[in-house]
């Protein structure tokens, strides 16, 4: 394997939706725009699939940062998702944050596919906040 | 047989974590659990029980039976011969070391459990006889003396302003031989305080209700309707077999972690619907009347039947802590007869 | 034995897999250095893990008197029976085993064996059957009634149509549940087919496995038959974890069916709490 | 385990030379249940399809992972690969290591470990993945279209040349719906009726559509291709079979009520047609107002009949009908101008809605098509037209921009020049808006050639002084305090969505926006269909829109219904939601969360011991389910998984991700 | 006069005689005095087992959940909270309405066993018994007198239903809620929101340390009715079986997840919870917040109501960066 570059990489796991956000991420690409390889991103058909069980276990099994992703409101493919997904994460980042789990670790932003460069610079941003947070241990399996 | 004034108990502490680990009934947030020793912990002295049994000291409520890689080639790593860790368990009363033994008839008859084995060994347990009992405590009901232990290696008892500490086995000599800096020679005078404890310890039990004659008793009720109401209140929640010292009922679980991956053992409870639930869609306890009838025909006829003790030791931690108030005492009452 | 723990599996490989029916597979495990991996007798089990999805219990298929490898026929049912199934021979698993009693292979001496399976049963029968069969002096007659949903769903069938039938005083008798073109034998349900053939418990002990409800109605037949309930003996499945009758889930009563059973005589059952 | 086969696609050196192939293919082959690796140059082209193929069949592979560009991009192409070598279409995963790796990175070690995680990630994926099938429906091959105005007008017409049955529903006794109210249509002013009325008499005589009047959706079932709609045709208390339009009835009708039609300035018969050129053209008994139904005397009609077609004995007739497509072109309401006390309207006869205007110009109109002030039948010389009533109003109107009355106020400015010489009209405007082919020229020659003064300004009082009328405002421009004295104010009225909308969309199964206008899928690009698969939208139910824009929909929802209509059967969408009965609680959080009303409760029977019970579990309609999944996270229980991104796949994906 | 408790035996006796329901939920009396669990009366005769004392805090209402498929018809006491109960569980279309009779008993509040026993250290207590505000306690050494308002249960404190809000027959006049319960439901929430990020991770990462995995809180839950668990699910196993605290954190996320917006502040979880987790201090955090995010809701009111989450507006506020 390839030796890693000095310093702590965060791993980022981003939820994206497929007509929104992936987009997005695929026009950050056709438009060559660079951001750090931190992230990985889970494509799921809209931001409502996306279960905070699922947040939980990236956190579990190490993600230093979630990142849900999805269309603007009022743009969802599927027309309402993305209100759901508003609530359900308004909550659960809240409590997240009451937990003590820092609020860099779980964002949630609205992406189109047309902000390809919105795109780059959220994942520029989340890396950047992710790294000077450093490894995220809360949450986490022991084994 | 040593003593000393329990204004001094820091510095036992001290000495004690310094030659092994050392683990107390500590309270955090107001709950007593058995917890490892550090300098400024909320030792309590005074708590009857425990949350959490000491059973998890030799029977841990997760524990790593083996570890495994698949990435090239299957290798397995066994992990009972490498557990537990020399420590002295401090405080444990009475009932507690009483089902010590009951835990040995199942882990160490055969074939020997390698790792409670293992975590058994390398454990000195010093008991801690009661002066109080609870109005929930009913060892009584199993001949077990509040004020002793005689499965445990060393005894102590709180005469008024000091512990006495009595050795019952060679390895509780042994511990003691090391405390002799801050440990006294215990008098006669020590010796009658700590007989007049354990008798007013007993006289103050709440009256036991008697458990000879139960597992006979059950010998003929398993399809009586005495359970068809019983378990009504049961919620299904795992409490009663957690908190309990002698339940040891386990699942193995694996977790896997890409190409690697753990197996582990870990506490089971057959309140639990899955408990016996099995792959093809049968469940031979198909509801919790089933489930709350095997918990006690478990600890008061079957255990007794295969090895000559009632599975239960009067702690009264189920008494205090089920939700609804279904506990075994309550069992023993109904079947056993008046107090 | 003494200090190790019983919980921990050695490493075999799977030799052969065999596809049996279309939900039954039976594998051969070898040890990878060659070589015996353990003494058991009929009737006895093994847990064999598959990692990482897990560990069952499978009775053991083989005879003892076949040496240098086990075999389980599996059927598909769960999480760990499902990937099994997805494996491929050379594949490394855990074993660990044998555990529980056995046929009382010593008291059938000298008797007329008349077995009764049902599915996937056939399993423990099988092992019996090979190894009375291997020892065919020490043994009366031996009647085998085997019976499954439909013809694809029978196992084991170069032994019932090519092995068996061509040992010494030895029948198999065949049935299955739903008729179809391939099949010209016996249609029905074992408990009446058994009836059918009627055969006399004289002399006689019968060993019967198969799903619960087909042994409920056997064993009706066979009490109309005559049959003594010491002279019925049949295995137990339950959801087992351990295998050492220590985790407490597999008992009937005061009963551990992996330490204690799986093999029980009628007479023991009645004596047990109806929880099975 | 599975036999999965890993291929990665160079893309020339759009991924190979930033992703190490070489280092990625060794990482590939330890990953769990990966059989075989390959690569290629470019894995989309026939040869590269062709190695998967090959490869699938020699190396009995049943998953196929490929590491390539996005799966926006060539999914599809790959699915049709794994599918010509035998295998399902769903059992292949693709990695994005172009758009999402290796033209974003520059590093090529981190690109590369990163593109071992998006690949590690989909073998993770695939090696759950189930085979998956669309499933194939037939199709009603007939429309319904519901609301008998322009825009259904239209739609019906476009379907039924396009050779499909339509039922065409209309509320009222006759169709033509608002534009049959109108006198001339901007820009071009023609005449409104002399436009319309073939359109409708074409709607009688088509061969392929049937009028339903008098009549209203009860129910809506069923999903696209095979709905089922229950029609309430109402009690119309004539036979339409007998009827010849003579019209003899409603002449000697003695009971007298305010006409709709003609927004109360004239009068009809309690028996009417809204209008002479009604479409059908046979009255109908208002029941409500008749003599007979009030009070059981009368019969006047029934005895002046010359065909015997009034049958009092009439009931609502419920007539289940089915149906592949609907077409919802319910139209709008004026807005109601109960909160507008400042201007006078209906404390001051002269003051009128823009909608009252249109009637009075119109020939066929109460006054003939002479603008008359309704006080005192004179001709006014003053006319304030104040725009924007109810519109643009947060504080007590609609907050939107009606979007027509700019337009129709212009129109109203140039008639009235045309009709009352010397006559002055006023606009008081907040913006003038005339986005529109030939709509600003028009606006223009409304004060250019027309000599309307357009006043910017909100207009606070309209009071009475005499027998005139003064508007009261602020010049916004100047400043300077506006009163003026007129005969006459138009208020050009807002538009409201349809009183009984939020009403249909609920039988319909389709959403509203805040203001009860029905929402279309995509505010863009599926502008005339709903997130109801099959429910298509024409015209100002949408949202307030002119005749050119509510046609031009209109015809669109029909190409959208005929494409519909033209196929065989209709493929079910695979990666649909999926309830296991065995977990599901039936608590229906699933159905409050789906857009498409796609889940629906039924009851399933169980056995407990001797007993059957029944219970409520979720059951998804397959047809109507898009997958988006929000239902799975509103199950608590986990019961409804989404096929294509199951619980379990994600999860592993999850696992893979954080290795 | 007729006391409290011989009001709900008459009540569920005629209930029984008439055959107007074939079962009492109610409460009884065991062994001690601070116990009094959830009493199943078939018959006429047991129903002068029903006791109502300063203990009867069980929630009744989730039994319905086993035991409606087996009577027509069930009669069920209910306090205010319990009544919630019945809505949740109605809510989620778990429980049909006209399967229960709903014997409404207005609650002046339950005392905690746990204040009483601290209020009376190395003495035996034999019984408590409750006269308007005032406790009676009976020792070894005498009968002593507490205010009543001084030993509640915390969720007393806070409760803003003392009188059933849905129910057939009441068994007594409806009391008023206590002064200054609005002010004291979220004060335990604001102060674990005060603490440091770090503290807080800190806080939690004790009291879940404790957690036995012994899903009480969630069993007892009428919020929580799932047919079968998330948690209890093998495939895919949503969290470890074994008790890993990142697996038990994980549990007690997605529990306040999944009962959010359902959860009544009935407080049974934190009075089953062997472990004495502050669990009332996350479930209302979350309530506190969708209340702050998406306006004023209170759960099991209206068995009619969406759940805040199963809903949504287009102009709700996120708790998150929009931009």
């Amino acid at each position: 394997m390839s030796v890693k570059p000095e310093g702590f990489e965060p791993l980022i796991v981003a939820f994206c939706c497929n007509w929104c956000s992936y987009a997005g991420a695929d026009l950050a690409g056709t438009s060559r725009m660079a951001y750090p390889t931190n992230v990985r991103i889970i494509r799921v058909p809209c931001s409502s699939r996306v279960n905070p069980s699922f947040i939980i276990r990236a956190f579990q099994r190490g993600a230093d940062a979630v990142l849900v992703a999805g269309c603007h409101p009022g743009d969802c493919h599927y027309h309402s998702g993305n209100f759901f997904t508003r609530r359900r994460f308004t909550v659960l980042k809240q409590m997240l944050e009451y937990m003590g789990i820092e609020p860099e670790r779980f964002q949630v932003r609205w992406i189109s596919g047309s902000e390809g460069a919105k795109f780059a610079s959220v994942m520029n941003n989340i890396t950047a906040e992710v790294k000077s947070l450093g490894p995220n241990r809360k949450l986490r399996d022991a084994r | 047989m040593k003593k000393i004034a329990k204004t001094k108990l820091v510095e036992l502490w001290r000495q004690l974590a310094s030659e092994t680990g050392l683990y107390l009934p500590i309270a955090s947030d107001g709950v007593v659990n058995f917890a490892r020793w550090q300098e400024g912990a909320e030792v309590d002295l005074e708590a009857l029980n425990t949350l959490l049994p000491a059973k998890k000291f030799f029977f841990p409520q997760t524990e790593t039976v083996l570890k495994y890689s698949f990435s090239d080639d299957l290798v397995l790593e066994d992990c009972a011969g490498k557990a537990g860790e020399a420590l002295c368990l401090f405080g444990a009363r009475p009932c507690e070391v009483a089902s010590f033994s009951m835990l040995d008839r199942v882990f160490l008859g055969e074939p020997v459990d390698e790792a409670y084995r293992r975590r058994r060994e390398l454990t000195t347990v010093i008991a801690l006889g009661c002066n109080d009992p609870d109005e929930t405590c009913f060892c009584g009901s199993f001949d077990i003396d509040p004020g002793k232990a005689p499965g445990a290696d060393v005894l102590a008892t709180d005469t008024g302003d000091e512990l006495v500490l009595v050795a019952q086995s060679a390895k509780g000599e042994e511990l003691l031989s090391l405390l002799n800096g801050v440990l006294e020679e215990a008098t006669s005078g020590d010796e009658n305080k700590v007989k007049d404890a354990q008798e007013k310890a007993k006289a103050k039990l709440p009256p036991a209700p008697p458990a000879g004659g139960l597992m006979e008793k059950l010998d003929g009720m398993f399809e009586d309707s005495y359970w068809d109401l019983l378990y009504q209140r049961c919620i299904a929640c795992g409490t009663c077999t957690y908190i309990c010292p002698t339940c040891h009922c386990f699942d193995i679980q694996e977790y896997p972690t890409g190409s690697r991956g753990e197996r582990i053992r870990c506490w089971d409870s057959c309140m639990y619907a899955d408990f016996t639930q099995m792959a093809g869609g049968h469940n031979p306890r198909p509801t919790q009347k089933e489930r709350v009838r095997q918990r006690f025909m478990h600890k008061l006829n079957y255990f007794p039947r295969q090895h000559g003790e009632y599975a239960c030791v009067g702690c009264g931690r189920c008494v205090r802590k089920c939700p609804v108030n279904l506990d075994i005492l309550e069992v023993i009452k109904d079947l056993g007869g008046a107090v | 034995m003494g200090c190790q723990n019983p919980l921990f599996p050695r490493v075999v490989v799977v030799e052969e897999i065999r596809r049996e029916t279309p939900d039954v597979k039976t594998f051969r495990v070898v040890a990878p250095d060659g070589g015996e991996l353990f003494d058991y007798k009929p009737g006895q089990c093994a847990m064999l893990s598959l990692f990482p999805v897990g560990e069952a219990l499978f009775s053991i298929t083989s005879s003892p008197t076949r040496r240098g490898f086990l075999e389980f026929s599996i059927k598909e049912t769960g999480m760990v029976t499902r990937a099994l199934h997805e494996i491929e021979a050379g594949t490394k698993l855990g074993l660990r085993g044998p555990y529980g009693n056995s046929f009382p292979t010593e008291l059938l001496k000298g008797k007329d064996l008349l077995f009764i399976g049902g599915g996937i049963a056939l399993a423990p029968l099988r092992s019996l059957i090979n190894y009375c069969l291997d020892n065919r002096d020490d043994y009366g007659r031996v009647d085998i009634i085997y019976g499954a949903r439909s013809s694809k769903d029978l196992v084991q069938k170069v032994e019932l149509f090519e092995n068996w039938p061509r040992v010494r005083d030895t029948h198999v008798h065949l049935t299955v549940d739903v008729k179809s073109d391939d099949w010209d034998g016996n249609v029905g349900f074992v408990p009446a087919f058994l009836e059918q053939l009627n055969p006399s418990p004289e002399g006689k002990v019968t060993i019967t496995c198969g799903p619960p409800i087909m042994i409920k109605f056997v064993l009706e037949s066979l009490a109309r038959m005559g049959y003594q309930p010491e002279n019925i003996i049949t295995t137990l499945e339950m959801k087992m974890k351990c295998g050492v009758g220590k985790c407490g889930r597999c008992n009937i009563g005061d009963k551990y069916v992996c330490k204690d059973g799986p093999v029980f005589s009628l007479a023991e059952l009645q004596q047990m709490p109806n929880e099975f | 385990m599975k036999r999965i086969g890993v291929f990665l696609c160079w893309c020339g050196s759009n991924i190979a030379a930033t992703v190490d192939i070489e280092e990625t293919m060794a990482a590939a082959r330890k990953m769990p249940g990966v059989v075989y690796v390959d690569h290629n140059k470019y894995t989309c082209s026939e040869i590269g399809q062709a190695m998967i193929r090959e490869a699938i069949a020699a190396h009995r592979l049943d998953r196929v992972v490929i590491g390539s560009c996005s799966p926006r991009m060539h999914e599809n192409t790959f699915r049709k690969t794994v599918e010509a070598a035998g295998l399902n279409p769903f059992y292949l995963e693709i990695a994005n290591i172009r758009e999402q790796c290796s033209w974003v990175h520059k590093d090529k070690l981190t690109a590369t470990e990163k593109a071992i995680s998006l690949i590690r990630t989909a073998v993770a994926k695939a090696a759950r993945s189930e085979p998956l099938f669309s499933t194939e429906m037939s199709i009603e091959r007939r429309a319904l279209v519901i609301g008998g105005g322009i825009a259904g007008i239209q739609a019906a017409l476009d379907i039924a040349d396009a050779g499909f049955e339509v039922d065409l529903v209309e509320k009222e006794p006759s169709i033509g719906g608002r534009m049959a109210q109108l006198d001339k249509t901007f820009p071009t002013l023609d005449c409104s009726a002399c436009i319309l009325t073939p359109k409708m008499v074409d709607v009688a005589q088509h061969g392929n559509i049937n009028l339903i009047t008098y009549s209203e959706v009860e129910k809506v079932e069923g999903f696209v291709g095979n709905f089922t709609v229950t029609i309430r045709n109402r009690a119309r208390s004539v036979d339409m079979e007998k009827c010849t339009g003579c019209g003899d009835c409603y002449a000697k009708c003695p009971s007298k009520v305010d006409s709709e039609f003609e927004m109360g300035l004239a009068k009809r018969r309690a028996i009417y047609t809204p209008f002479p050129q009604a479409v059908p053209n046979k009255p109908a008994i208002d029941r409500a107002n008749c003599r007979y139904f009030t009070s059981g005397k009368c019969k006047v009609c029934q005895k002046v009949c010359p065909a015997g077609a009034i049958d009092y004995e009439q009931q609502d007739q419920l007539v289940e009908k089915k149906y592949g497509a609907i077409v919802v072109a319910t139209g709008f309401d004026t807005h109601k101008l109960d909160n507008y006390g400042e201007y006078a309207y209906g404390k001051h006869p002269d003051v009128i809605t823009s909608l009252e205007f249109e009637r009075l110009v119109n020939a066929s109109g109460p006054t003939g098509g002479k603008i008359l002030r309704p006080s005192n039948g004179q001709p006014p010389k003053n006319v304030a037209f104040i725009q924007c009533v109810g519109s643009r109003d947060k504080a007590k109107g609609n907050p939107y921009c009606a979007k027509i009355c700019c337009m129709y106020t212009a129109k109203h400015a140039i008639l009235l020049s045309e009709k009352v010489p010397g006559a002055n009209a006023f606009v008081f405007y907040i913006d003038v808006r005339t986005p529109g082919k030939d709509y600003e020229e028009f606006y223009n020659r409304a004060y250019e050639e027309c000599g309307a003064t357009y006043i910017r300004g909100n207009v606070s009082k309209v009071f009475p002084d005499g027998d005139k009328l003064v508007v009261r405002s602020v010049d916004a421009l100047s400043g300077a305090l506006v009163e003026l004295v007129v005969d006459m104010v138009v208020l050009a009225t807002s538009v409201d969505a349809r009183a009984d909308a939020r009403e249909l969309a609920q039988k319909l199964s389709i959403t509203t926006n805040a203001y009860n206008f029905f929402n279309e899928a995509h505010p863009k690009l599926r502008p005339v269909e709903t997130q109801t698969a099959g429910v298509f939208l024409a015209g100002a139910c949408q949202g307030p829109k002119d005749i050119p824009d509510t046609v031009a929909q209109a015809s669109a929802a029909a190409v959208k219904v005929v494409s519909l209509l033209n196929k065989e059967s209709l493929l079910s969408n695979p990666t649909v939601a999926e309830v296991d009965i065995k977990l599901c609680s039936g608590d229906m959080s699933c159905l409050a969360v789906c857009p498409y009303g796609a889940i629906a409760e039924k009851f399933i029977e169980e056995r407990h011991g001797r007993e059957i019970r029944k219970r409520r579990v979720a059951e998804v309609n397959t047809a109507l389910c898009q997958g988006c999944g929000a239902c799975t996270v509103a199950c608590r229980p986990g019961a409804i998984n989404l096929k294509g991104f199951t619980n379990e796949q994600i999860l592993a994906e999850v696992d893979a991700i954080c290795l | 006069m007729m006391g409290q408790s011989e009001k709900l035996q008459k009540i569920a006796a005629e209930a029984l005689e008439q055959g107007q329901v074939t079962m009492v939920l109610g409460w009884c009396k065991k062994d001690f005095w601070w116990q009094a669990p959830v009493a199943f009366i078939t018959d006429p005769a047991s129903a002068a087992r029903l006791v109502w004392d300063p203990f009867t805090v069980y929630n009744p209402v989730k039994y319905l959940l086993d035991n409606h498929h087996c009577h027509e018809k069930i009669g069920v006491f209910v306090k205010g909270c319990d009544s919630r109960a019945v809505n949740r569980l109605l809510q989620d279309r778990r429980l049909e309405r006209e399967k229960v009779v709903l014997f409404g008993v207005p609650c002046d509040g339950k005392t905690d066993a746990a204040k009483i026993k601290a209020a009376f250290p190395g003495r035996k207590i034999s019984a408590v018994s409750r006269v308007d505000e005032k406790l009676l306690v009976d020792t070894d050494s005498g009968t002593e007198t507490l205010p009543a308002a001084g030993y509640l249960l915390d969720k007393c404190q806070t409760c803003r239903h003392p009188n059933p809000v849905v129910y057939d027959v009441l068994a007594w006049e409806k009391v008023e809620p206590r002064p200054g319960v609005d002010d004291a439901r979220f004060v335990r929430v604001a102060a674990v929101e005060q603490k440091e990020l770090e503290e807080r991770y800190a806080y939690w990462l004790r009291q879940f340390d404790r957690c036995l995995r012994c899903f009480a809180c969630r069993n007892v839950c009428a919020a929580c009715n799932c047919r079968t668990c998330i948690f209890d699910q093998a495939e895919p196993r949503w969290i470890g079986k074994a008790s890993d605290l990142a697996d038990t954190l994980n549990y007690q996320i997605i529990r306040a997840f999944h009962v959010a917006g359902r959860c009544f502040e009935c407080g049974e979880c934190e009075r089953v919870c062997p472990a004495d987790i502050p669990l009332q201090e996350l479930n209302r955090k979350l309530i506190k917040d969708i209340n702050e995010y998406f306006g004023e809701y209170e759960a099991g009111l209206d068995p009619n109501d969406k759940p805040p989450l199963g809903t949504y507006r287009g102009e709700d506020p996120a708790g998150f960066d929009e931009s």
